[in-house]
């Protein structure tokens, strides 16, 4: 039981401990609530500290591989065998940086509900579902293989959608689960599909083995634009972006964080298969200008629908699709830019800042869809124009939300400011354009914020408002994601160069994937 | 119609269903427990078993079925169904190198390996499989039914 | 909008017929992979089937996740199903 | 090729799930219509692992005539088939009973009239 030891452990172990808790919450739950409770928020935290470890592990040395259930982690490749037969999990710099934004906003969306959902019955379960979620995205994330890959979108799809339901006696909560439900499954339907045609030309379910195989044929393609949709579609990108603001906005606030997380996952399983699985055989620069256009258009659609809601989940729902451009576009100009010679000059600023604002974007849009919650907790109601004056008795989830709006409108000295300029820069040598609209988008959500903290916490204080700020575990939550803003937002060169880069560069560089489970590209 | 609770269908039905149970739960745990063997497994066997459960919440009514067993209890078996199944895995990597791997080939429990090629099926083969398939079935029966069981009560709650 | 609808429709089937012609002669898939699981099914897992050795041993990590699936459904249903009224 | 009528019925059936979940407006019909896509991609699954004249990857009593593993099926297919069943068990219970509660709640199943969220 020594530490190396956990740390060659540590991908299985990171899924099994919260598979286990979510299995053992609800008989734990028959017996003691109190219990219940301590239980499940030390298993995030553990979960929290293991994925330090391993993500240092990971971003100092080399990526980690882990074959379930063969005589060694790394013994990808049985030895009469040529191909990968076992299950191959594969924690790079990119899986391990997606991990730590996982566990992170579960951590804080743990100790948010403690209180938020006090009052509620069916705790025993809504905790085992939180936990399940959290298994779902680092099952996602930490996958080698595609058809798993596939298996752990469906835990995380169906843990969300139940928790969307979690309060169904409002009804449109119902109604909201319902639609994620529906475009979950299509869209994992089709990723199956595409999983079928791609086993059924190569037989082979590795992703590194089908990367080396890959020969960009016809069927190939065809998978490819099924593969960008379902994902596209699962992080709420424009054209199938309905959705996002149903199911976001009825969702209790701890679990609208975790579903910001959430379609992040989606987004990586979207980089992971353009970068890792096709990577330089696709056409690069036609996959990037794709990309770049749902980014755009995700950007605009989403600001400019968010202007006029009243309800303030719903706004920031909206405000969730336009950031998530954001980082399609910086992604995407990495792309657009992959194996031309610009690349390493400002090709890789690009997917920088494109990483960067994942994190961020989890960051602030978890916290202030947290606060959100915290003011329909104390005034029962998500109207803009019923609330006001809250700045009087929420002190604490005042200033939360100020850190939050500043960050997403990337002002300095907040986090938003960091991963958006590198956006700006790197996209303007592509063409101006791209970073005029960017930079137009930037403002118009800062208008829209400047008002939903005028009308919500300016004002004369509500006349049948309770004393007193929100519960003290509900602050601990918001608090855990505000020292992490504000953390990254002063140091954003450190944070670039040893956690980002390191992401970035294993998106970018395809034979390093491949050569860890493969063999040599 | 006839219950007490103007619940379930005919006696006939009643004692048939009652007396067929038995047998349909044998069937399902010798699917389970062949899994390795012949076709079939821990997931077929498991919805034959359940099915022997909404049989019985077809014949006698979900609120009859609930006294007996209600979902609670059947979600419990459930999760220890699950639990075993995790537990199984871990110890993978505590007796042999990785999570999930076969660490009872070889040895006295489930050891034995056959003779390649055509053999007529030795039950104590397959390490860990007859264990997680066990698992498993457990886990479909209870979950199953406990899913059957809630839908059928929460429709009755409207009249 | 239905017209669009449709339309997109059409052009999605169109391709999905091509990628049907294209696939390889039905009953004749290539098989590395599985050849290998075929003939390897006895001594490394000691079981006889060999879609319950890939199920549950070679693929075991799957059938995790999807025995998980089962278990988040079902804690869904409950969950959405489940009486209020008494608070904890 | 031509002879792929297996892979063709596979894609008519999504067709027509995928046509009741856009065009219909029954939920009902919807879950319908996944289900329906469902089993067309798990009948794709099971006809890629079809090998002509082959016999279940099972050694028990098998006949002495058999090539190995020539003469067998491919398992995966078979086992990311039963994978994918319970999977679709799993959604179309947790479908349902969203459906139950929709249902209670606005006491239709038209989708059209089930439209609080619409602005």
């Amino acid at each position: 039981m020594n530490v190396d030891w956990l740390l060659t452990h540590s991908p299985a172990l990171l899924i099994a401990i919260p598979l286990l808790a979510a299995f053992l919450t609800p008989v734990i739950d028959r017996i003691n609530k109190k219990a219940r409770d301590a239980f499940v928020i030390i298993v995030l935290i553990i979960a929290e500290i293991i994925m330090i470890a391993l993500a240092w592990d990971v971003f100092t040395g080399s990526a980690h591989i882990y074959t379930m259930g063969a005589s060694s982690p790394t013994a990808t490749i049985p030895a009469q065998a040529a191909v990968p037969i076992r299950i191959v999990l594969e924690v790079d710099g990119m899986s391990a940086f997606m991990g730590l934004i996982s566990t992170t906003v579960s951590l804080a969306a743990g100790f948010y509900s403690l209180a938020f959902v006090k009052k509620e019955t069916g705790q025993g379960r809504y905790y085992a579902l939180l936990l399940l979620m959290l298994v779902g995205m680092l099952g996602m994330e930490f996958t080698g293989d595609i058809f798993n890959l596939f298996v752990f979108l469906e835990v995380l799809s169906m843990a969300s959608a139940a928790l969307i339901a979690y309060r169904f006696y409002y009804g449109d909560a119902v109604e909201g689960a319902f639609k994620y439900c529906v475009v979950s499954s299509l869209g994992a339907l089709m990723v199956l599909f595409a999983i079928g045609l791609l086993y059924g030309q190569y037989d082979l379910l590795n992703m590194a083995a089908l990367a080396k195989v890959m020969k960009y044929t016809t069927l190939d393609r065809i998978a490819l634009v099924l593969l960008i949709a379902a994902f596209a579609m699962k992080c709420g990108a424009v054209p199938m972006h309905m959705w996002t603001p149903d199911s976001y906005t009825v969702a209790p606030a701890p679990i609208t964080a975790m579903l910001v997380a959430a379609s992040q996952a989606s987004l990586y399983a979207l980089f992971r298969i353009c970068f890792s699985l096709y990577g330089l055989t696709l056409d690069v620069t036609t996959v990037g200008i794709i990309i770049i256009a749902l980014g755009l258009l995700s950007m605009f659609v989403g600001v400019t629908m968010a202007l006029p809601q009243k309800d303030i989940k719903r706004l920031m729902s909206y405000h969730a699709v336009s950031q998530t451009g954001y980082m399609l576009l910086g992604v995407g100009v990495g792309l657009y830019l992959l194996g031309k010679p610009d690349f390493d000059t400002y090709g890789m600023a690009a997917m920088e800042g494109g990483i960067f604002h994942i994190i961020n974007h989890a960051l602030y849009k978890g916290l202030l869809f947290l606060t959100a919650g915290a003011i329909f907790y104390k005034v029962k109601t998500r109207n803009l124009n019923e609330m006001g004056g809250l700045a009087h008795s929420m002190k604490f989830t005042t200033i939360f939300f100020m850190i939050g709006a500043l960050a997403i409108a990337g002002i300095p000295p907040f986090n938003g400011f960091a991963s958006k300029l590198l956006i700006y820069e790197s996209a303007y040598h592509v063409s101006p354009i791209l970073s005029i609209i960017a930079m137009l988008v930037s403002i118009i959500t800062l208008a829209s914020f400047v008002k939903v903290f005028h009308s919500a916490f300016m004002g004369p204080p509500m006349e049948n408002a309770e004393e007193g700020d929100v519960p003290k575990s509900m602050i601990i939550g918001m608090a855990i994601l505000t020292v992490g803003i504000i953390l990254f937002g002063l140091f954003p060169g450190w944070v670039v160069s040893n956690i980002v880069h390191p992401a970035a560069q294993a998106l970018a560089a395809q034979a390093g994937y491949i050569g860890s489970v493969a063999g040599g590209a | 119609m006839n219950d007490e609770n103007g619940e379930g269908l005919s006696p006939i039905v009643k004692i048939i269903s009652g007396m067929i149970f038995p047998f349909i739960m044998i069937f399902s745990l010798y699917v389970i427990m062949h899994g390795h063997l012949t076709p079939g497994g821990g997931f077929q066997g498991g919805a034959i078993g359940a099915s022997a459960i909404v049989m019985l919440i077809v014949a006698f009514g979900a609120r009859h079925t609930e006294k007996r067993a209600g979902e609670e209890k059947l979600s419990l078996f459930e999760s220890i169904g699950g639990t075993l199944f995790v537990l199984v895995a871990i110890l993978g990597f505590i007796m042999a190198a990785t999570f999930m791997s076969n660490f009872l080939v070889g040895s006295a429990i489930f050891g034995e390996i056959p003779p390649f090629g055509s053999n007529p099926g030795i039950l104590n083969t397959g390490g860990i499989l007859p264990i997680l398939n066990f698992a498993v079935g457990m886990k479909v029966i209870g979950g199953l039914s406990a899913v059957v069981l809630a839908m059928a009560l929460v429709s009755k709650e409207d009249d | 909008m239905r017209k669009i609808a449709v339309v997109v429709f059409i052009i999605f089937f169109a391709f999905m017929f091509l990628a049907a012609y294209d696939m390889h002669d039905f009953g004749a898939p290539p098989s590395k992979m599985d050849d290998y699981i075929i003939q390897n099914t006895q001594n490394e897992t000691g079981a006889n089937n060999g879609v319950t050795a890939v199920v549950f041993d070679y693929r075991g990590y799957d059938t995790l996740g999807e025995a998980t699936v089962l278990f988040t459904a079902i804690a869904g249903v409950m969950v959405v199903l489940r009486r209020r009224g008494e608070n904890e | 090729m031509i002879y792929n009528i297996p892979f063709f019925a596979v894609i008519i059936l999504i067709a027509v799930g995928m046509y009741a979940v856009i065009f219909r407006r029954n939920l009902i019909k919807i879950a319908i219509g996944i289900t329906i896509v469902e089993s067309a991609v798990n009948l794709f699954l099971i006809t890629l692992g079809y090998r002509e004249g082959g016999v279940a990857p099972i050694y028990t009593n098998l006949p002495a005539n058999v090539v190995i593993p020539g003469g067998m099926v491919l398992p995966v297919p078979q086992a990311l088939t039963l994978t994918s069943i319970v999977i679709g068990v799993a959604v179309l219970a947790l479908m349902l009973s969203f459906i139950i509660r929709i249902y209670q709640y606005y006491g239709t199943l038209d989708s059209k009239k089930v439209r609080r969220l619409k602005e």
